[in-house]
């Protein structure tokens, strides 16, 4: 199948398009779906294309549209269901881990439901406290959940085309910064299988594991690192939940080196599982402390300055390596020029959004 | 309108209100063994609402309920020795002994479950009526639910929604007046009527008296109706009371937090009677027809109890099983993977 | 009842309307240099409501708002410069910088502060209102918000507990008919009104022509009066319309989710050119006057940006202080740790 | 200051009418509050006491009686809000995060919210899925949040005034099975600093961390271990956040070995922070791989049969210990006899709760 250089916005639009177009069943709705900019682009035309009785607004009204969606799904339709932050999503906890979690378990497995949640996580432009969290450590721990963290527009495709065809709830989470990001992706019903992280490349010296846009960091820390002579294993998880234990502890345990990279606070953070469980289970294999990057345990503020070496770079990454191989390694080459904007992924993003 | 109702739909009716009087009662004498090792909310003094629904609404019509699960799955025709196993934790509970008192299911009648979370199976029921649109499968859904549910955020919005959209849905409101101990007018303001509330929204309602079995009925069927015939979502809200205790097997009227007089002029009240009354003044029922449909009720929930005892303990091993379906569930098109 | 405003007061209200025109005009202007790097919803169209609540309520009265919060704030009579201020991300910002657009406070004014989510604030003007009540302190909390926020379960719940106990708070809705998009009809069940659905809810309501300033301010008023006196909270709505794009500087009628005669009859409706006409014919202001009201109001704004322009970046290390009040706040007794 | 000995619940009770006689400004209010039972006894007679403007019932309305709670801390007064289960809870998960854990930060400082939110995690009677969880991973994880787990009777009543006194939001776990364990309470204003974990039992070995009812699992077991020959320090957490560091780590670098244990899920559980913080800062003390119990990935069920195995105890304890001294120390002797009830905490829990 043939594979063209689109966005990232632009893969998530195809995935629903052809889930749509395959099953009669999949329904999508979300505040701002049908509307002129259809959620970052993604689902612009869908109204027009399958109806207003399968593609819709909706009330702001998250906790019960999203038990809306999972009544719609143990009645047999397939739900894909976006909110433009998951901050709003927390008005929805109790749908989520009461109903969408649980209902397949508690009445031992005769019902399922098969819905798909997308929410946006990361940036945006000064968006502040309350528009830019990223909760997949919340929904990672809450076991009935699947939680998917693309990075790549390729992946943005065919895992969300799994994540639709998955018989069961899917958190999935997009960065804002990756929305207009473009890459190769396939044509027609591309689907990449939820539960399993891919390696970017290929190295001996330092597993990084990355997630969502922190994916991009570590590609660019190893891409700097290959230069000084020091070779990474990139393992992007992709999914969250379930993890691919197999792939990052075999990395784990063929580097004996883990720096693990989150998109959230670093309390309580996915990465921390990561570590924990490669100090668990590797334990013989490693040959340094494991570490982890992640936000500073402080609200993220607005302003412009007060962001200024916030979220965690390619620079810190190659700064973590050098402790961990004790040695200088040029991370400074990588830190974002004082004449640069830090906060937005390229100079063409613009706000106020 | 109430002889309007044939003889065989009242003795239906009838019939599940005695299933569920005589469960419950069942239940609250044997809950002190503790082999139900589980909260238990009884219906006893609310058998009416719940039956009225599972003679008026078909069988495919999706009932969704509350804690208060055992008359909602009763009325609807849910099968009573898998309810009784489930509150022994059993294997041959309707889920497997997962679940519990709060969390009842027999799809083959229609009631599709009950959740603990006071207000949380609302949106489902509107979920399923989306669906049942969508599907073009003439089902109605249906919520179930008591006077502090409508408090609850959820509420407001599954109604709004439900009206935008016009849905096949039946919001169903118990009013008991009580949210355990706690009394309508320390929860909503004073000279609030729920119905008139729940009108403004945008949807048609309906009130009624709760112990009034027959009229009930009509009440449920005409909004079934309505809502099949794609007028849109009708609520309806019945006064009733709970006679025993909120959790739990006993009466509780010494606490103080309600008065034996209230408790006693809605015991008397009571629907059970007035219907097997009704019924035998109608002539549809003699006394000897009404001892044997008792007895026959009698022996079922027997029956049940049997079910439980007999039934086994699931193994430990089975609580680590049907977190997630395997199978993917989307057609697919030369799909292909990387 | 419009002439019973006192000229001093109408031109108060004007000067209100004034500075939140021009300010939201020449944000819009300055935008596009990329120095206020966050989101920015303009109020434009929009000046009644926020200018009469800042004229009818006390100082000390809290005011809590959304993510339109620029109106609310300056209504209220917050500071310009800190306002524009924090737009800009400056240390001088409201918030020094930490909220942006969203969230501002002043609480020098009692503009208690503004939050991001819809309808998130709502419940915030209850509790202060519950702890008027409880301190004695005679004040009113008032929770502002637009048309989307009532689809919130968050404000029927916020409602019902304002109305269980009486508590001395105003709902203020600002309905514009759109969320970002989406119009009412889209969202709410047609036939609606808002107010009616609040009234169900045992709440006093009014409803009122939201271009109309003066008949604003007597309706706030009113409403104030009644919340101070302990007679319970009152439900405020009124239409209004939001000129440029939900959030950023520009205009958007091109993208055809309204037609450009709706927009261009509520233009004609220009709420602050009504009201300097009114004052006009009132005799309050002549041509001169208002024409001195502008040019003070305009150079409070041009201040206002240079202000902004002027105060420095705060450190980056600021955004790692304050999560925590270091000292505990309860008086102790004699208190012993272990 | 005299101790008797009191309830779990008692000292509940006792802390929240020493606050409310302290301070006027504090109120208490929840679902039950003021009625017959008293939220387990904790609220009983407190509103004949000091009347119904301070201590009330509330409508079911969970999220926004949060919110007013936000809004009356931030007005003047210090709000102590209980929830009969922490599952309840998860519709008020907006105004926690957005709101309460937020505003001072958001607001520069300027203000404060003094709020206590009194929620029940654990087993309780039978209670199945949706009235059984413990969800101190997502407090944990959220910046601005105290988060408090007592586990003794004392520190109950220590750490809740202490939180009532505490100028910013406070999440009160109360673990269901220890309402009723009795221990010595000291009487008066009696307050124990939060962010301060106890080490209730010191040893060589190994560092069991516990919190909640699980420090009472890590103390049979090291009581169980001394017998053996294997001398523990238990370290009761008391409050998750911010979490005691300095003791838990020291004890970790003086045994070398850590257990961290959990009441909730083990992926993504504090006990996994616990792991991940100890490998990346106590390397060099290590001696084996660090290790932590919780409860397995999936929701909890309600039958009696089905919960036996499912909460880990002492005799799981003490089996992790085996495996990280690589020897047999009886834990068997442990077990829970196959004809006693594993679903109460002791012969008088009755249900229906
Ligand atoms: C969200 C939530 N809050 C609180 C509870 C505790 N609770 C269980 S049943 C109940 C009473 C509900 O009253 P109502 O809806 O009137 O039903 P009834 O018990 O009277 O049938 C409460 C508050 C809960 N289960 N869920
Ligand atoms: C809970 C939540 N859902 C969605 C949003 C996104 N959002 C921001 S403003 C807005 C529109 C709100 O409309 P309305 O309340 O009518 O206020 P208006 O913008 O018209 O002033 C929406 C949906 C949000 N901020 N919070
Ligand atoms: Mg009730
Ligand atoms: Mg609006």
């Amino acid at each position: 199948m043939t594979a063209r250089s689109i966005t990232y916005a632009a893969a998530i639009h195809e995935a629903i398009q052809t889930a749509m177009t395959l099953d009669e069943r999949v329904i999508c709705y979300g505040l701002g779906v049908p509307d002129p900019k259809g959620v970052f682009g993604t689902t612009l035309g869908l109204q027009e294309q399958f109806g207003a009785e399968r593609v819709f607004d909706m009330p702001t009204s998250e906790n019960a549209m999203t038990g809306v969606a999972v009544g719609a799904a143990l009645a047999g339709l397939r739900p894909v269901v976006t909110h433009q932050r998951v901050d709003f999503f927390l008005l929805a906890m109790d749908q989520l881990v009461n109903s969408a979690a649980k209902w397949r378990y508690i009445f031992r497995g005769e019902m399922a439901v098969p819905l798909t949640i997308r929410l946006v996580i990361g940036r945006g432009w000064g968006q502040g406290p309350t528009h830019s969290q990223s909760l997949q450590a919340w929904f990672a721990h809450v076991p009935g959940l699947k939680v998917v963290m693309p990075s790549l527009a390729a992946d943005a495709k065919g895992l969300l085309l799994a994540s639709i065809a998955d018989n069961n709830p899917v958190v999935f989470l997009e960065h804002r910064w990756l929305h207009n990001q473009a890459g190769a992706v396939p044509e027609g019903d591309y689907r990449v299988p939820l539960g399993k992280a891919a390696v970017l490349r290929e190295g001996a010296d330092v597993t990084l594991v990355g997630m969502s846009f922190m994916t991009m960091e570590a590609l660019r820390a190893a891409e700097h690192l290959a230069g000084r002579g020091v070779t990474c294993d990139v393992v992007d998880l992709r999914t969250i939940a379930p993890l691919d234990w197999d792939t990052v502890l075999g990395s784990v345990s063929k580097t004996g080196r883990l720096l693990a990279l989150d998109t959230s606070w670093i309390t309580g953070s996915v990465a921390g599982e990561i570590v924990a469980r490669a100090a668990t289970e590797c334990w013989e294999a490693l040959k340094c402390a494991p570490q982890r990057l992640g936000l500073p345990d402080f609200p993220v503020p607005a302003g412009y300055s007060l962001t200024r070496g916030f979220y965690p770079t390619a620079c810190d990454v190659v700064r973590k390596v050098e402790q961990m191989l004790g040695r200088e390694l040029g991370a400074e080459a990588l830190a974002i020029p004082a004449d640069e904007h830090h906060d937005v992924p390229g100079e063409w993003f613009k706000g106020p959004f | 309108m109430t002889s309007d109702v044939a003889p065989q739909t009242a003795i239906d009716l009838l019939r599940r209100m005695e299933r569920i009087r005589l469960l419950e009662e069942a239940i609250a004498e044997r809950y002190p063994e503790e082999k139900m090792r589980c909260p238990t909310h009884l219906s006893t003094g609310q058998e009416t609402v719940p039956s009225a629904i599972g003679v008026a609404l078909r069988r495919d019509d999706q009932v969704f309920s509350t804690h208060r699960s055992h008359a909602h799955y009763v009325g609807k025709g849910g099968d009573l020795g898998a309810l009784v196993a489930e509150l022994y934790g059993k294997a041959g509970g309707c889920c497997g002994g997962r679940g519990g008192s709060m969390h009842l299911s027999d799809r083959s009648v229609g009631f599709v479950a009950s959740t603990a979370i006071v207000a949380n199976s609302i949106p489902l029921a509107v979920g399923a009526a989306l669906a049942n649109r969508l599907l073009g499968n003439g089902r109605v859904g249906c919520a179930l639910f008591g006077d502090a549910a409508v408090e609850e955020g959820v509420f407001s919005e599954s109604v709004n929604f439900a009206a935008l959209r016009a849905l096949p849905v039946l919001f169903v409101c118990e009013n008991n007046q009580y949210s355990v101990f706690t009394h309508l007018r320390d929860r909503q303001p004073a000279g609030r009527r729920i119905h008139e509330m729940v009108a403004a929204m945008g949807v048609r309602t309906v009130v009624g008296d709760g112990n009034d079995a027959l009229a009930v009925l009509a009440a449920v069927e005409d909004a079934a109706a309505h809502a099949r015939n794609r007028k849109g979502p009708v609520f309806l809200e019945f006064a009733t009371y709970r006679w025993r205790e909120h959790c739990g097997p006993f009466y509780d009227n010494d606490l103080g937090y309600r008065t034996a007089g209230e408790f006693e002029a809605w015991r008397a009240r009571d629907p059970v009677a007035r219907l097997e009354g009704e019924l035998v003044s109608r002539g549809d029922l003699d006394a000897a027809g009404l001892r044997s449909l008792q007895e026959s009720v009698r022996a079922e929930v027997a029956a049940a109890f049997d079910v439980a005892e007999a039934s086994p303990f699931p193994p430990a091993a089975d609580a680590y099983r049907e977190l997630f379906v395997a199978q993917d569930g989307m057609p697919s098109q030369g799909s292909h993977t990387e």
